[in-house]
């Protein structure tokens, strides 16, 4: 039954075939870059607002925008983490603020100096990011279980550590409040903490893209048990996704103390839901293993810009859930049909 | 309405204290003096809180829970001011006496008795030392309101048109939020009480219209979010910020010049004379007396301020740092 | 191949793994010899990948016993067998369906940029480990493949198939494990994966092949053991019994034999 | 190549072999029923809280705890389905108390009689639901973009149609506060509410097992790919699962007004996470396709007896929070074990 | 079978698929006349799946068209296709991994009790169900199987393969396709499911069997379609050439003789 008489494999023809109209040619961009499906969004709310409120299109408001989603930019890049690993994470809120209200508290009550207030709180964080990761994988417990669990502990230690009272940003050492500070450039004003959150986004897109952890943190979310069975170690590859988000999450809270100039128990109620309402809008799939940081960053910045174009465009307070709700449908089904052209 | 006597185990009787939240000092500082006053009579104190402000259907658990607990009373700081009042005529029902904290009841005459801040009052203070204030100085006002969020509960509705009524402008409808048209109110917009609200909320008014120059405030967390926006846009001395609570750090924020005026609320007091009233309720039966002229008893809103205006009174920021919140 | 026989390289005592209700395997043998290629051969559900499995660390057996070079081992999962130098193809493949073909075929062990790059940026060589898996998959003579960068979901069955065969033919250091490696595959890169197969033999590690495929295990095993309702029903070879004759053993028409080793 | 010598397949012998210890007899009743690790978890809970709390074990205390779960195990029931089919429902809450609004409203503001408003109000809850099953199924927008959309825009919607107001269950016809009526069965005090939410699990889980709609609600969940090529009409199982979870949300709704004797537009703030949490304490994967609702009704059973148990401990309200995350964590922990018993 | 030929009962002409820059299948011709075994074979990549796909509705050909009995028809989703009679085993199997066999087998066409149960509370038979599927597995040969509740996810890789094929044999009513039916089945139950396949055409249906298996190929097909690089090259049948000629035109080694139909 053995074929002997064998040809040479000839390299397929139609390879080199290509499909040259226009059409195609932004099918095929498309297809390789899923990020620019939520670009394409982002672009046409800024043009839709700019046309609203001219002031909208200004590089003071541009600057302003980007410093609000700052802080939830950060929280969605460790939650991009995660939600790559097919996981999620509902405690992301409670550790940026407890780890906050722990520098806080370390820099002023305890009176240690800025940089070891800051270290120990960045360690705090990713202790607690630590323990979500032990408990995933040691214990088994499904992600949304564990981060259910323990955003309930942390928040309510945050409340006891805090008294709820808030720890004023004048109180603290300057260290603690220069994530805050703008530097202009051009009429742009950036706080250093967007250029930190900026440079995070970097460093985690290459990490994910260049490196063999990357590689790994797809796999795992992919496919958990042929990862395991293709000789990865996915419970370390989960347990430092874990840990690294816990970290994120305390320079977020960094960030955070900066942007307040305080630090407050009662802050972010909604970061377990904004972060991850960026995470979906920049097209990472809940179920893990598809997407990318650079979407996340995109979906974080969409979302700014609804909330601060519907209040430069006048819209009532009451109207403003309606309308952003509506934009998030439309921004969603403007990407699907992108990714539908493609084919 | 005879109460059984029987308190439960333990002997000694117990009494309830249910918050919005567990988290805002305010209400930290209502426990606190729930608290003192409960040890200083004996009887055990039971709290409960809601998750977020609004959140109704806790509190009515709660109000079962001190049902089925036995206890002779409780002070309840209504999330839903109409929501709640089913269940507190349950609990009257059995004999318990109920205080509302803070937040009348509707109707207020649901509960036995309110001890409360006029938070209208409150409103009114701070627009009138506002308006003094302005006028003094001749200026025009361009004002950003910054209120708690798209519920329009009472509390923000009350402290809202309080500061415009204060301020001399037409509110229109009391009851509503935002149904006035005089144009020196650049916008509304709603910061869920907190820092991060205040600061995002007071960077997009000042996007619509940068010549505000008065900012309202729901509460002083959000004033101070927003001060951080005025002063990364260089505007901090030329906006005066208004607010109403009196926490510490918010009196600390008066004297540092970040809010201007603040009504200074006194939730420990509240919380204390409300422990009383219903210890002497379950040693006698008597019933706590409203104020004279008002249907509730009010434990009074103080303005505090280091730039007194002439015909309004008020505190300095150091009396006010004694009296933070007691 | 039979007779006096060395230490095996990979041994399994009466390993027996249960399901809840269900027995996979029910105290089977198995014994891998120095550069034989062993094939296992059984009816369907007889316990072959359960067995396999246990082998590769990828199930925990309720009992029994696993050897390595004469030495017990434990492993508790795939990485330690892996780290032992045993590859295996599963039958399920075990790829990342959104990964392209050369992240599959180096997953786990990707090579780095040299320099500064590879050592602290921990860069990826993202282009040499294209060029690699391109020739992994021409020697497997897959010769439809359009486009490397492809995700592994979109890939043909049998491309896909060749991908895992590829992975561990190319890695396999002590023992190469492949269950049904060949069932996807077009005549052609079947016969090509049989050839891949004596080559890894000839290059001195011993393969384990598990097919349906008789043709297929006559022409290459050195030795065929036959699984039959979770057991051992005895090992042949190719000279001493017929396909039909192997057929039977494994369906239970025929007694086995008394098994010799 | 063809064999043609063949026996008689003998029955596989090791089929009657029965391992007959105890333990795995355990094993067994454990593998074929999932259901009972939630409800050994719910067991130890009662009997710790039992003795913490004589108050806590008796019949007036217990049916507080039914009354007290029985709106979020009606809209953990939706839920249940949705999370079947690998879906989440974000919009839960803001359905609920729309649709509360909504029967409040046509009953007093626009008169109708009770039992109108209430099937207006039902239809409402279910168009709702049928809006999520029409951009789930039609748009193929993910599940969970889909109801962060539309909960946004419900809950808008029900600030302006309510103008923020709370209507009083006394200006109700009786019809909409009549689930809140208490009958009492022993020292037990059951609700028509418990009653019409025990009613609907019972419909809903012989619906799930006993029906095909169940069959291909498991298998779209399970697989949608494999099961629209085994040709199930995947989007009608789907579109009837959120219309289904809609007019479950809508009963919830009646419910609620029933229990609260009021329909306010600010209650309701917790349901998703709760809903979710019920559900998944249950068992039910959060990946599509594994669990059901007995689960649910568990689960929601747990966080009840967790609170009230917690509160008549005498545990002080900030650290509820850490002991609630806790317990979670426990319980998730101890049914974990259990299965893990099993194999 | 070759010569004058009546219409046949499904047809394509001319189908085209692309997937971004790849191209699954490129303008490719099939008729499958009544009563005929046609087997499709080709190299892995060819186009085989993706072709077969196109005729049951599990994918939209970007152009061609499809004919069942003369008539054009457009199958949106594999539904119309099954409503229409045509009944598909995909190589990827499409059985859903968390139900039972029987539920499997059932998927779609689930049998209710009788009387008012069944009508009115819409209760299904799972008794029946359970039986039936005892039957339909054991009639494959599947003699390993040891719990029929179990979750198909966790059967071995042929007793899975097996669920789908008896659904498709059991319920097709005017074609029936298989894509690679024994792929992973063992000799024996490989054995039996080429009988099914000649059971099925005498009962007048037609079947498209996809397979690299050229002895079954050649035993069971009475026509040949080679697929190669997106194309058909040509039809043969097994006496007009030998297994040898086949593989040699399906890898591009010799010429395809000019297609006659
Ligand atoms: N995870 C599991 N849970 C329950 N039963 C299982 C599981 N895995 C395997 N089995 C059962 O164990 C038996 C042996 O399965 P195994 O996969 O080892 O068979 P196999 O010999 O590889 O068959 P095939 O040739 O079909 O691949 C089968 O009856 C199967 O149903
Ligand atoms: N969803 C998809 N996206 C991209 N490429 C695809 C997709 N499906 C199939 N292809 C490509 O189309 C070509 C034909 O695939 P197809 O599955 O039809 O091959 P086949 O003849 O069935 O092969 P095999 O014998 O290996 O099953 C392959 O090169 C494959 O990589
Ligand atoms: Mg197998
Ligand atoms: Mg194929």
């Amino acid at each position: 039954m053995t074929v002997t008489k064998e040809a040479t494999p000839p390299t397929p023809d139609f390879e080199v075939r290509q499909h040259d109209s226009l059409g195609l040619r932004l099918q095929h961009l498309l297809h390789g870059n899923p990020t620019l499906g939520p670009l394409a969004v982002l672009i046409v709310a800024i043009l839709a607002f700019s046309v609203a409120n001219t002031r909208f299109f200004s590089a003071p408001n541009l600057s302003l925008v980007l410093a609000q989603v700052t802080v939830i930019a950060v929280l969605a890049l460790g939650q991009t983490l995660i939600i790559l690993t097919a996981g999620i994470d509902l405690s992301v809120g409670a550790i940026a603020v407890f780890s906050s209200i722990l520098m806080a508290t370390f820099a002023t009550r305890m009176g240690l100096p800025g940089i070891l207030a800051l270290l120990l709180g960045l360690v705090a964080g990713t202790a607690m990011g630590a323990l979500n990761g032990f408990l995933v994988t040691r214990i088994k417990l499904p992600p949304f279980i564990v981060t259910l669990g323990t955003l309930s502990i942390f928040f309510s230690l945050n409340a006891v550590v805090s008294n709820s009272e808030t720890v004023r940003g004048s109180d603290m050492p300057g260290l603690m409040t220069w994530t805050g500070t703008t530097i202009p450039i051009g009429g742009f004003r950036l706080t250093y903490g967007s250029i930190i959150m900026l440079l995070l986004f970097a460093v985690f897109f290459y990490a994910l893209s260049s490196t063999a952890w990357g590689r790994h943190v797809y796999a795992t979310g992919d496919d958990l048990e042929a990862a395991r069975l293709a000789g990865i170690r996915t419970n370390r590859v989960l347990f430092s996704v874990y840990t690294v988000a816990g970290l994120l999450y305390a320079i977020g809270a960094w960030i955070l103390i900066g942007r307040l100039a305080s630090a407050s128990p009662n802050v972010g109620v909604d970061y377990n839901l904004d972060s991850i309402t960026a995470v979906v809008l920049g097209g990472t799939s809940l179920f893990g293993g598809r997407g990318g940081v650079l979407g996340t960053l995109i979906g974080a910045l969409i979302v700014g810009v609804f909330r601060n174009g519907l209040q430069l465009a006048g819209v009532e307070v009451v109207w403003q859930g309606f309308a952003i709700g509506l934009l998030v449908l439309v921004a969603v089904s403007l990407d699907q049909w992108i990714r539908k052209v493609k084919s | 309405a005879a109460c059984g006597g029987d308190s439960g185990s333990g002997g000694e009787a117990v009494v309830g204290l249910i918050t919005k939240t567990d988290t805002n000092p305010f209400f930290v500082k209502m426990k606190e003096g729930a608290q003192q006053a409960a040890d200083k009579a004996g009887l055990k104190l039971q709290s409960f809180a809601g998750k977020q402000d609004g959140d109704n259907e806790a509190q009515v658990q709660a109000i079962e829970n001190l049902i089925s607990a036995g206890a002779k009373g409780f002070l309840i700081t209504p999330s839903d001011s109409k929501a709640i009042v089913p269940s507190i005529d349950k609990a009257k029902q059995q004999g318990m006496l109920v205080i509302a904290l803070d937040t009348p009841t509707d109707p207020a005459n649901a509960v036995d008795a309110t001890f409360a801040t006029d938070n209208f009052q409150a409103g009114k203070l701070i627009g009138q030392w506002a308006k003094a204030k302005f006028d003094k100085e001749s200026k025009q006002a361009k004002i950003a309101m910054l209120d708690l969020n798209a519920n329009q509960v009472s509390v923000d509705v009350k402290r809202d048109q309080g500061f415009l009524e204060g301020f001399g402008i037409p509110v229109g409808d009391v009851n509503k939020i935002g149904d006035e048209s005089d144009p020196r109110i650049v916008g509304h917009d709603v910061t869920d009480g907190a820092e991060d609200g205040g600061r995002t909320a007071m960077e997009n008014l000042l996007q619509k219209d940068p010549s505000i120059n008065l900012v309202y405030t729901i509460n002083e967390p959000a004033a101070a979010g927003a001060y951080q926006a005025l002063k990364a846009a260089g505007k901090d001395k030329a906006v005066t910020i208004v607010s109403i609570d009196g926490g510490c750090p918010g009196v600390d924020n008066v004297k540092a010049g970040v809010i201007g005026a603040t009504s200074m609320q006194f939730p420990l007091k509240m919380a204390s004379l409300g422990i009383e009233a219903i210890s002497a309720f379950a040693k006698d039966g008597t019933k706590p007396q409203a104020s004279s002229g008002k249907d509730f008893v009010d434990t009074g809103a103080t303005l505090i301020t280091d730039q007194p205006q002439a015909g309004i009174e008020a505190k300095d920021s150091a009396w006010g740092k004694q009296n933070c919140w007691g | 191949m039979t007779g006096s026989l060395p230490t095996p390289v990979l041994e399994a005592r009466g390993i027996t793994k249960r399901y809840g209700r269900v027995t996979a395997i029910e105290g089977s043998d198995l014994q891998l010899y120095p550069g034989e290629i062993l094939a296992v051969i059984g009816d369907n559900g007889a316990g072959k990948s359960s067995l396999i499995k246990a082998l590769s660390g990828a199930v925990i057996p309720d009992s029994g016993e696993i050897y390595l070079d004469g030495e017990r081992v434990h492993f508790r999962n795939p990485m330690d067998a892996r780290a032992a130098g045993i590859e295996t193809v599963y039958q399920t493949l075990a790829v990342a369906p959104g990964l392209d073909i050369a992240d599959n075929l180096f997953l786990g062990r990707e090579e780095r940029k040299p320099g500064v790059l590879g050592k602290v940026f921990r860069m990826l060589d993202k282009a040499h480990m294209r060029t690699e898996a391109r020739r992994h998959m021409n020697e497997l003579g897959v010769a439809t493949l359009q486009n490397i960068g492809q995700a592994v979901e979109s890939l043909s069955g049998g491309q896909r198939q060749a991908v895992a065969v590829a992975r561990s033919a190319a890695f396999g250091s002590k023992v190469v494990i492949l269950d049904e490696p060949t069932a996807a595959l077009g005549v052609k890169e079947g016969n090509r994966v049989l050839q891949l197969i004596r080559d890894v033999r000839d290059r001195g590690l011993p393969v384990i092949l598990i097919s349906h495929n008789m043709p297929h295990v006559f022409e290459v095993a050195d030795r065929i053991h036959i699984q039959r309702l979770g057991r051992r029903a005895t090992v042949i070879t190719p000279t001493s019994h017929s396909m039909s004759e192997a057929v039977a053993i494994m369906t239970g028409a025929a007694e086995p034999p008394p098994h010799a080793a």
